[in-house]
């Protein structure tokens, strides 16, 4: 190694060896970036280029060529690389699609919006009878299906939530009043019959 | 060091009790292999080659070999015994009656196994010559891992949203069946209360003092408290436990413990 | 996913896309490639494009731009991939891979399952003349350049070997169709299945 670098200093003196044009200068570099796991120090490349190269002239010159198209020749710590263009990289990334059905409690808090909108959130737990998990909401904001609506004007302001088009859209309503009533959802069989009113099952008849 | 780097990779797949000398003449992998060789020599087209002098040389070789008492491997003595026959074969005329094949049909076969065999040396050879990824051609040396993020689509159809609210509409009337308690404050309540009440403030109080205050939230559970306690309120006089008094028409009831005469008295 | 390639399907007719134009397209598919160490297929690069865009004919004008630069657009192993120039290969020294050197006989039985494949042990003992040594194969298969193909429906139910894209990778192959004079050998008769075997010895070296 001593000896090529003794070789490199005396290349200007020397004009033994005839430099390779420049087109193929920067043709080196550039396989060299390219197939190196780390970005290389300038030494370095110089150092891997035959005799009377100019390595920082065809770096430069490579730099411009590469301008900016998809890739990019960048100085980074610890020497120069080929890095994906920035604005690009959203392409790196690869969704993988999953498709989940909303939760009871999701679907039930959806529900109840939609029917009492605006709504604030205690009285979605009244409604429910239990307590509206934080989680719950959120996903339902984040999914653009629910919005925060007016502040009521009651004692602390509460907030409401509203559904939004996006929620319209998923659910093919044209609009919310187009939700069907709970005597439509009656006549439809989408709730049962109300458990009889007649005689006590005094004898535990009903346990049966 | 590669086990792979002799040529003799082949010699582990032979049975143990084979001879454990098996003559490596000059590197040859079997008897195909070395008829090639000998075919080579020829130096003309492998489809042009004399089958018979072919023949000749491998059997001349074998010869040698046994002279030199050199023990050959079992498949160099089964090619040798099969090239004598294909030997005789093209050297008799046939005979009209035979059911073998010519040697000349078997010649061309033999000549066509050593072409197949050239053949794949030379696709073998090419092969390596090209340009090999790691050896003459790389590939980036920093690849950009791809990220994958997991794009959760959440669905539920209208469907889904009409059963939900239904189920909701309807807890009223899915829930177990059980008494309500009707909101009446009953007459024993109103009677304990009050001679806990007056146990403990025995002084001329309004009654709708002693009335419990969770029970005058709404109108009808007012109207129940006053009522109850009314009715407590008169009963406890009748025993002579306590003592009433109204200053005018709907003034304020006032109530307080009857004095222990009077009690006795009633007693 | 299937309702993306729907929508793909559907995007000559769907004008409402305005799809980013060529310069942008090439660029896309430079940064998806230059980010990737294997070779991509066209479909996995199309599903990463944006809608409307056209990998294929971006691929074209970038293999073209990149024509003989030190770093060169391949289609290899049935997709594409920038590779350095193999007259630059003594520059990357330092990359170079340490590869077992191949017997003879591994060669030799790596062509035979190149050009034969699927091909069954016992065929390539016949075309050799030798028994096919077990390390042999091992070796191919961990090097990952051949593995099992499926079964010949002959009776015993030989198994196959047939190669790998990392062969094909390896050996700057797009396809198994392009091994070098592949045509030529099949119209000598010189691939595929021996006339009438005969009464030849070496058939069924592997049963010694």
């Amino acid at each position: 190694m001593s000896t090529m670098t003794a070789a490199k200093a005396e290349r200007r003196i020397d004009t033994l060896f005839a430099a390779p044009p420049e087109v193929e200068q920067e043709r080196m570099v550039e396989a060299i970036l390219f197939a190196s796991a780390d970005p290389l120090p300038l030494a370095e490349i110089a150092a891997r280029m035959p005799e009377g190269t100019d390595a920082l002239a065809a770096l430069a010159r490579l730099q411009a060529a590469y301008g900016t198209r998809g890739v990019r020749l960048v100085e980074v710590a610890g020497g120069w690389a080929f890095r994906t263009a920035p604005d690009l990289g959203f392409l790196m990334r690869t969704e993988a699609e999953e498709t989940r059905r909303l939760s009871r409690a999701g679907i039930e808090t959806l529900a109840i919006i939609a029917y009492h909108q605006p709504v604030t959130r205690v009285e979605i737990e009244e409604i429910r009878g239990v307590a509206a998990s934080r989680g719950t909401l959120d996903l339902l904001v984040e999914l653009d299906w629910v919005r925060l609506g007016p502040r009521r004007e009651t004692p602390g302001r509460p907030a409401t939530f509203v559904t939004t088009e996006t929620f319209l859209d998923h659910f093919g309503l044209a609009s919310a009043r187009d939700l069907p009533g709970l005597e439509e959802l009656k006549a439809a069989g989408m709730i049962g019959p109300a458990p009889a009113a007649g005689p006590l099952p005094l004898d535990g008849a009903a346990d049966r | 060091m590669s086990p792979f780097e002799t040529v003799d990779g082949d010699d582990d797949a032979r049975p143990t009790d084979e001879p454990s000398f098996t003559v490596d003449i000059d590197g040859f992998e079997g008897p195909l292999d070395m008829l090639l060789s000998l075919a080579r020599a020829q130096k003309v087209d492998l489809r042009r080659i004399s089958v018979l002098q072919l023949a000749e040389q491998y059997l001349a070789f074998v010869a040698s070999a046994r002279n030199r008492r050199i023990e050959l491997a079992a498949d160099y003595l089964v090619m040798a015994a099969w090239l004598a026959y294909l030997k005789s074969r093209l050297l008799l005329p046939p005979e009209e009656t035979d059911e073998e094949p010519s040697g000349e049909d078997l010649a061309a076969r033999l000549a066509l196994r050593l072409e197949r065999l050239d053949a794949m040396r030379r696709a073998a050879a090419k092969l390596m010559a090209r340009d090999r990824l790691g050896q003459e051609v790389f590939s980036r040396g920093a690849p950009e891992t791809v990220q994958i993020e997991r794009a959760l689509t959440w669905t539920a159809g209208l469907g889904d949203l009409l059963k939900a609210y239904a189920r909701i509409g309807t807890k009223e009337i899915d829930r177990p069946l059980r008494f309500d308690r009707p909101p009446i404050w009953g007459v024993e309540a109103a009677l304990t209360r009050l001679r806990e009440a007056l146990g403990a403030c025995p002084d001329w109080r309004a009654l709708a003092e002693h009335l419990p205050p969770d029970w005058l939230t709404d109108v009808q559970r007012c109207r129940s408290a006053v009522a109850g306690g009314f009715v407590a309120t008169l009963e406890l006089a009748r025993r002579g436990e306590l003592e009433l008094r109204q200053e005018g028409s709907f003034a304020p009831l006032m109530i307080r413990a009857a004095e222990p005469q009077t009690r006795k008295d009633a007693a």
